[in-house]
């Protein structure tokens, strides 16, 4: 291959090719000192994970407030600021042992804290923890470092919401009671956590700052003097201040996929996989003439290559979907569903069903016109609209592509169900509950971001309850499996891609492995 | 010692000079000559490919080379064909959202220069609060408001752009409308308003054409800028759409993004070019 | 001159009212939603979001908002952001000054130097000068913006790395004094070298032909005759006089203080005014685009009404005009 | 002979113009002595100005001029590359349009000053002031914009930054040429004084030979680039040797029989009864007519003079029915034209037609002269056929008339304009032609020739015009009656020769004495 003008830039600063992943072998005791600057898409509208989702408040929010647990690598929950718990046999009882910190003011951090964080700012505002608050029946707080929380029926992805990426994270109580979380000026200006940085300078528009909380309870932890959020509204920018060496990390959600070739091929940067399972799919209005019978929706699945979407439109990252949950939870899949064998890549095949469905070319060859919808950040949107408008022209179909704004279209498709097809991609958090179901459930259907295919099939929603409330994997992944044969054979939904998204960071910020789907920094160090 | 110096030879015609002039200028020839071809390219181009833009060559990201002239794009589609068609929208753009513009400018310029001094105060005042809003600014709200089209592209530019030239029409028709010739028109009985239109406004064309070039121009960075920012529809094929989606493989295909912007770099140029050189050649300054 | 300033000013009101109340019609027409924008991608309690909708006043009808955003905006209250939690017009007074950092030295240098060499082009007469400033004048107004912002980062930012690629400072902090001085100019220096490129451009064009104008002036004539050495006739009598035209463009430069640079400012990441522009409308954040815009209109007219002060200035009979209207 | 003060001899001045070169002056011999004042007159492009600016060395650099000859001053040989050193020392120059060679942002004060302190670094603001006082302008007449002057006011600066040159010939290209009489005659009055009193030597250049016959000692005719008459003013003007002076005198001077007063059979075509007409309102409301009478008869022409300002022009433009009168009538052919509607009013009209000053802008760039004259022939209802048109052309002497048609006006000299003026009033079949200073750009031989072709198209076709003119002389030869307008106002009206001769009324008294005539 030969490589252009543009690309060896990377090159010249050392060999050619290089592995992905940087090998821990080769990295030396953690060392402390330095700075390290991440990249944020926009100025944070407040630094709370607990009330609001959107992606800038997030990334900056876990660097200073922790959960009662951690997720790490893998979805392995490991204790944070609940130093051990105990549950109960029924799965209705947990009792936290808390851990001995203060808060970045001084104040001691207690059992109170937590109480008051869960009842009366998570459970009403955090669009995510709410849905577990919904099962919560009482928190009960009965020395400064004992917490008790009764479940009204069993909820087995109960223990990871309560990290802080979920809307877990605990606030201080003395400083939040009695206002109004959402115009508080800690949530909106400066924050006060236990975390292991503690904020330090907001410039609105272009960076917030946070130095090392020297009293942090993990002793020797952070080994960072500090890090930054810079303020990088254009995606292509975060490459370019990466590769020209001013920031150091570019988190997952926000790092082009585009670029995640070059990085892999250059060794003064890695790439991180995210941990976070996350689907591309295409929704189908299900109401629409045309779309709403099985048939067309299997024809336009065999129409479209999804290797080739793979091997293109998303560079080569990821995986083709074979199913329609991801393939990262083999536990809940179905033998008996892979979209490889069910639907194939065969054109014709399609155009057989097509005719069996009754849909016949017109003058121009057309069977059938949609408009396929995506929203306008998503930068591998007009990537895939534009290959499937390639792929679906072969059997007929005629696709106008039709993106919009995240604002009017989240609308236009989850609550008023306007539209033919999109492009959305779910991500589920390591359970088929937490994400996932939302997509097919009649209860989610009207608001965002749950199912706006119009399907609505009781069955499924029948197996999803019972898959919620079921012990054990086994059993759970029993059910699953179930929905996922129903889900198969309906295909409300097209899933297309199974997205592994990477962080891009430079080679010499070491430790960030284990973080989860937000960044923490904790145990996060410079290499000279 | 004076009066009939009959002469008709073809090089005393101001009309004929001027057209000798044009073509004896290089810059002219070269600019207008990439503009014919350009436009040829938008033409014909589509039709020779017919069917192709959508066409996914097995191999993406496949640098320039004799099998594909400009190499393959991120869907392996070939870049050329990608440009052929592009030019077809940008073109349209720009000429489209030119002509429009020129036209209400024209007609709103002429009304205000010519008519009374109220019409005249009101219609600029009008034509200040557009032009008081910001041209980018508003482009993109609007094209939030009614979503992308290369339709609406043209219209946005279009009304962002007629105060200038409306301007400028009226200052032209203010000053032609006070030449003797006008009232000799008035004194063989025509109505006002064939004196505005065959007497008037023919002659205050000249600055206003060339300003029309100039926005051909404009519209078309402004269709790349709007491209850039995610503004205008994927479905549709433009040299600021590629270029915007190939920004983002700067590194592994440079020409993606290279081949669209010299593109626009060269059309926008030439209009440049060929608006100045008219206006030269029509400034009657520039004859001493 | 106060006849005229009291003339224009006249027309600023209703001008920015109705600039205001088609702003604020058009920033609520367009489809969607600013409580979306702020939820994030999970479901929502809808209670959630109806207390959302009345803590914005939301809720109210459209002629109720409007007349309640005009009342607070008489009383000098540009409302409050609802995504940054942050009143509007401290949100927008310090992006404004980023830009104004930014953009104030752009627009004096491309002023100056378009001025300087537009006269040039004029006075020296040389062909290939004149083709050469033409050209780059040209070009400067033939690339997009974001195209070769690129390329420049590419070169200078990743390539090279003489110079930052993105926003306006070292976050990681530099002394006080001269280290910060050189690290502010190291950051404007690819953002303001394409934007003076894009304003010198327009200016040069401009000057070159006001100057070739103004040459052929009768009034050169007269004191060529009378004496008067070259630099005198061409700095006294040259100068000014081909100023009129000049101070148009550079008066329409800097009516686009404030806009002129989104592109510029997306690009290198510089904090200004054009990033909460273009943040806000992902977010419909209309108090804050609202803001803008009315920001934007005060400036255009003040820049306008400045245009027409200097007119007034250098022009006596500009001045005699007013005085007589 | 003595040593004169300038002595150029064989001066000639090429320009170049692409590959080819014009010769714009070609080898002239001029002297003036010390003291002495000459004039050289002649046409448009005879290159008296060229000459001019050549010796101060002001000719455009863009077209590329070539001097060459012999200048000797004072004896002393000046190369040609030096002349821009005795500029403005030796020589100073005043120009034609004062208003457009004085820097219209920079108070007139300060250009003296500018000036002054050039010749002379030591001397202090009052300068200024005995220089303005000198040109009989007040001292606070400094603070003043040219724009805030009249042009006699200006010539005047213009004279007071020669003056601070302290130069020893002053040039004057045609000082009084935009001008009124009345200022001319002041203007040259001031030239001489200062001459007088300073010893300065004067060259002045002017088409008007009346000026010349009074201000100068000796004349230089050109034409061509060539001198072709030298000698004493008397001598060359009373006994001219060339045709083409003996032209230009016959031309110039009030050598006119009075005309005959018309006969008339019928009442008046066109009567104006109480005309007044006042533009703005409330304080700045100036009246610009006022109580206008006047009669035209078929076949006559009535000659309206007076200054600039006195409200002839505004007073065609009230007839012609280009703008309305706020009191009075304007009567055509019986009917009251101010009173008609706009369509009848299209139609009345059209037995009359103008015929304007500036025959640059008088017609359409984008017509042809087919164009304009079908346009015209339309009007009266004929077929627009080439041989009328051609027909036209030829009794406007512009002949053969064919090769005209596919021309543009503007192609065309300022002479045959004005013919072209007139043919398309023909062709409307007008039967008054309102005439606004056709000839006050023109040379003398041209106006001679329209004037004829006029009067010739009188007598065929019994026309009625009404001329408007600031040039006495001209409406004394011309018409048959001459209204005398004063600030709006008729203030004297009677056949031709009596307004001249005997003038009643103090204002046409003043003007008839003010008018330069060539006395021989």
């Amino acid at each position: 291959m030969v490589f252009p003008m543009l690309s060896r830039i990377g090159c010249a600063l050392g060999a050619g090719l290089c592995l992905t992943l940087p090998t821990h072998a080769q990295d030396g005791p953690p060392v402390s000192g330095g700075t390290a600057i991440f990249a944020v898409g926009s100025d944070p509208a407040t630094i709370n994970r607990n009330i609001s989702t959107s992606t800038a408040d997030g990334l900056v929010s876990c660097v200073v407030y922790e959960g009662l647990v951690e997720v790490r690598a893998g979805g392995v929950i490991a204790p944070l600021l609940a130093s051990e718990w105990t549950v109960s046999d029924d799965n209705l009882v947990y009792e936290f042992t808390l851990r001995q910190a203060n808060w970045h003011d001084g104040q001691p951090f207690t059992s109170a804290d937590v109480k008051y964080t869960l009842e009366e700012v998570s459970a009403k505002f955090s669009s995510t923890f709410s849905i577990t608050a919904a099962v919560i029946s009482s928190i009960e707080a009965p020395a400064p470092d004992k917490i008790v929380v009764t479940l009204d029926q069993p909820y087995d992805p109960f223990l990871m919401s309560l990290n802080c990426t979920q809307g877990g994270a605990i606030l201080p109580k003395h400083l939040f009671e009695g206002t109004d979380p959402a115009t508080n000026p800690v949530s909106t200006q400066a924050p006060v956590g236990t975390g292991a940085f503690r904020f330090a300078e907001w410039r609105r528009g272009e960076y917030v700052k946070f130095e090392r909380n020297p009293d942090y309870w993990d002793a020797g932890k952070p080994y960072l003097d500090g890090v930054i959020a810079q303020v990088l509204p254009q995606s292509s920018s975060r490459t370019q201040a990466l590769m020209a060496g001013e920031i150091d990390y570019v988190a997952s959600q926000i790092m082009p996929s585009s670029d995640y070739r070059m990085l892999a091929d250059n060794p003064n940067f890695a790439l991180i996989p995210s941990p976070v399972p996350s689907i591309d799919v295409m929704v189908v209005n299900t109401t629409r003439p045309g779309l709403d019978d099985a048939k067309v929706r299997q024809a336009l699945m065999m129409a479209t290559d999804r290797d080739y979407l793979l091997a293109t439109a998303y560079q080569g990252a990821g995986a083709a979907a074979t199913m329609p949950f991801t393939n990262r939870m083999p536990w809940a899949a179905d033998a008996d569903t892979d979209y490889t064998k069910l639907y194939p890549y065969d054109p014709d095949r399609a155009i057989a069903l097509l005719d069996q469905a009754g849909l016949m070319p017109d003058a121009d060859g057309t069977r059938l016109r949609v408009a396929l919808g995506y929203l306008s950040d998503d930068q591998d949107g007009p990537l895939v609209a534009t290959a499937i408008k390639s792929m679906w022209s072969k059997v007929g179909v005629d696709v106008t592509i039709a993106p919009g704004e995240r604002a009017a279209m989240v609308p236009k498709i989850f609550v008023d169900n306007d539209y033919d097809l999109a492009l959305v991609s779910y991500s589920s958090g390591g359970d088929p509950a937490l994400g996932l179901a939302r997509m097919w459930v009649s209860s989610a259907a009207g608001r965002c971001c749950g199912n706006p295919t119009g399907y609505s099939n009781p069955e499924v929603d029948q197996l999803f309850d019972q898959a919620q409330q079921a012990a054990g994997q086994q059993a759970r992944g029993a059910i699953y499996a179930k929905v996922q044969h129903i889900l198969g054979r309906d295909l409300p939904t097209l899933t297309l891609h199974e997205r592994i998204l990477s962080s891009g960071l430079t080679a010499r910020l070491k430790g960030m492995e284990h973080e989860y789907y937000l960044p923490t920094f904790r145990e996060a160090w410079l290499q000279d | 010692m004076q009066s009939s110096i009959p002469a008709s030879g073809p090089d005393t015609r101001v009309r004929d000079r001027r057209l000798v002039r044009l073509l004896s200028s290089s810059v002219a020839i070269l600019s207008f000559g990439v503009i014919l071809v350009l436009l040829g390219c938008a033409v014909i181009g589509p039709i020779v490919y017919s069917g192709q833009e959508l066409a996914l060559t097995s191999a993406s990201l496949v640098p320039p080379s004799g099998q594909s002239w400009l190499g393959t794009d991120e869907l392996g589609r070939d870049v050329f064909v990608q440009m052929l068609f592009g030019s077809r929208t940008s073109l349209l753009v720009g000429v489209a959202a030119a002509v429009s513009a020129t036209l209400v400018g024209i007609a709103i310029g002429a009304i205000a220069g010519f008519g009374s001094n109220r019409v005249d105060t009101v219609v600029m005042r009008v034509t200040e609060i557009f032009q008081v809003m910001p041209s980018f600014v508003l482009a993109a709200v609007i094209v939030a408001l009614w979503g992308p089209g290369t339709m609406r592209i043209i219209l946005i530019i279009a009304i962002l752009s007629w105060p200038q030239t409306a301007r400028l029409m009226r200052g032209e028709v203010l000053r032609i409308k006070s030449l003797d010739y006008v009232n000799a028109a008035r004194c063989l009985g025509m109505t006002e308003t064939q004196i505005l239109w065959r007497e008037v406004v023919p002659n205050a064309l000249a600055p206003v054409l060339t300003v029309g070039t100039l926005i051909v121009g404009q519209a078309i960075l402004l269709e790349a800028g709007l491209a850039f920012f995610g503004l205008t529809s994927p479905d549709v094929a433009s040299w600021g759409k590629m270029l915007n989606s190939g920004q983002r493989f700067f590194y592994q295909g440079w020409w993606l993004s290279v081949f669209p912007g010299l593109a626009i770099f060269v059309t926008v140029l030439a209009f440049n070019l060929a608006g100045d050189k008219v206006a030269e050649i029509f400034n009657p300054r520039s004859e001493d | 001159m106060s006849r005229l300033i009291v003339s224009r000013l006249i027309w600023v009101l209703p001008v920015v009212f109705i600039v205001l109340v088609m702003n604020f019609l058009l920033t609520r027409l367009v489809p969607g939603d600013p409580i979306t924008a702020l939820i994030g991608d999970f479901p929502a309690p809808p209670e959630y979001e109806a207390r959302m909708r009345a803590e914005f006043g939301l809720d109210e009808p459209l002629w109720r908002q409007l007349l309640l955003y005009l009342w607070a905006l008489v009383q000098g209250d540009l409302g409050y952001s609802f995504f940054n939690r942050q009143p509007v017009a401290q949100l927008l007074w310090e992006r404004t000054l980023n830009t104004l950092l930014l953009m104030v030295p752009v627009l004096i240098i491309s002023s100056v130097l378009g001025v300087l060499v537009g006269m040039y082009a004029a006075v020296q007469r040389s062909r290939a000068l004149d083709v050469l400033i033409s050209a780059l004048s040209l070009g400067g107004k033939s690339v997009p913006i974001f195209w070769s912002g690129q390329v420049l980062i590419i070169l200078f930012a990743v390539n090279l790395q003489w110079l930052p690629a993105q926003g306006m400072q070292s976050i990681r902090g530099v002394d006080p004094g001269w280290p910060q001085v050189w690290d502010f100019v190291a950051h404007w220096l690819m953002p303001g070298a394409i934007a003076v490129a894009f304003n010198m451009a327009i200016v040069a064009r401009v000057a070159r032909v006001a100057f070739k104008e103004s040459i052929l002036g009768d009034y050169v004539t007269t004191g060529r005759a009378a004496g008067l050495s070259q630099r005198v006739v061409l700095f006294r009598h040259v100068m000014p006089n081909a100023m009129i035209p000049i101070i148009t463009v550079v008066g329409n430069n800097f009516s686009n203080l404030l806009t002129g640079t989104i592109m510029v400012e997306a690009v290198f990441g510089w904090p200004g005014l054009g990033q909460v522009f273009m943040t806000s409308i992902a977010q419909r954040d209309y108090p804050v685009l609202q803001g803008v815009f009315l920001l934007v209109t005060l400036v255009t007219i003040l820049a306008n009404l400045i245009t027409d002060i200097l007119y007034a200035i250098v022009d006596p009979r500009v001045r005699a005009g007013y005085a007589r209207a | 002979m003595e040593t004169a003060f300038l002595d150029v001899e064989n001066l000639g001045v090429t320009y170049r113009a692409g590959d080819r070169s014009v010769v714009a002056v070609g080898g002239v011999d001029i002297r003036i002595g010390q003291g002495e004042s000459v004039g050289i007159v002649g046409e448009s492009g005879s290159g008296k100005s060229t000459f001019a600016r050549a010796i101060m060395d002001l000719l455009p650099a863009s077209a590329q001029p070539a001097i060459t000859g012999t200048i000797r001053l004072d004896g002393k040989d000046v190369k040609i590359a030096d002349l821009h050193r005795v500029r403005g020392r030796d020589f100073a120059m005043v120009f034609q349009d004062p208003l457009s060679y004085l820097d219209p942002l920079m108070r007139v004060g300060d250009q003296i000053a500018e000036v002054v302190h050039v010749h002379d670094r030591k001397a202090g603001r009052d300068r200024v002031g005995e220089l303005l006082e000198m040109v009989q302008l007040q001292r606070t007449h400094a603070r003043f914009y040219p724009h805030e002057l009249s042009g006699g006011m200006r010539q005047r600066v213009m004279i007071a930054m020669a003056l601070a040159c302290k130069a020893r010939l002053l040039i004057a290209d045609e000082p009084t040429t935009a001008l009124d009489v009345t200022t001319q005659k002041e203007i040259l009055l001031l030239i001489a004084r200062l001459r007088r009193d300073l010893g300065m030597s004067l060259l002045l250049i002017s088409h008007d030979l009346g000026v010349v016959s009074e201000m100068c000692e000796r004349v230089y005719v050109m034409l061509r680039g060539k001198v072709i008459e030298s000698g004493p003013v008397r001598d060359v003007f009373r006994t001219p040797r060339h045709d083409y002076t003996r032209a230009l005198i016959a031309a110039g001077s009030d050598q006119a029989k009075p005309l005959p007063v018309p006969v008339h059979d019928n009442g008046p075509i066109l009567t104006l009864r109480g005309v007044g007409k006042t533009f703005g309102s409330g304080a700045s409301a100036f009246r610009v007519l006022d109580g206008i009478d006047l009669d035209l008869h078929q076949g006559e022409t009535v000659a309206l003079v007076g200054e600039s300002g006195s409200g002839k022009s505004t007073l065609a433009r009230v007839i012609l029915s280009l703008i309305a009168p706020d009191q009075g009538d304007v009567t055509l052919n019986g009917q009251v034209l101010n009173k008609l509607p706009a369509a009848a009013l299209q139609k009345a009209r059209s037995a009359m037609y103008p015929v304007f000053q500036d025959s640059s802008e008088a017609f359409n760039p984008r017509r042809n002269i087919r164009g304009v004259l079908s346009q015209a022939l339309d009007v009266a209802g004929v077929p627009a056929r080439d041989a009328a048109m051609t027909a036209l052309l030829e009794q406007v002497q512009l002949r053969p008339g064919q090769p005209y048609l596919d021309r543009f006006a503007h192609e065309l000299s300022g002479g045959q304009r004005q013919r072209l003026a007139i043919a398309r009033a023909l062709a409307t079949g007008a039967e008054v032609i309102v005439a606004d200073e056709p000839l006050s750009g023109a040379d003398l031989s041209i106006r001679a020739l329209v004037v004829d072709l006029l009067r010739q198209l009188q007598a065929d076709r019994s026309l009625a015009y009404i001329f408007i003119t600031h040039d006495i002389w001209l409406a004394h030869s011309f018409a048959h009656r001459i209204a005398v307008m004063y600030k709006g106002r008729i203030v004297e009206e009677g056949p031709a020769d009596a307004i001249i001769r005997h003038p009643k009324h103090d204002y046409t008294r003043k003007l008839v004495a003010a008018a330069p005539v060539l006395k021989l």
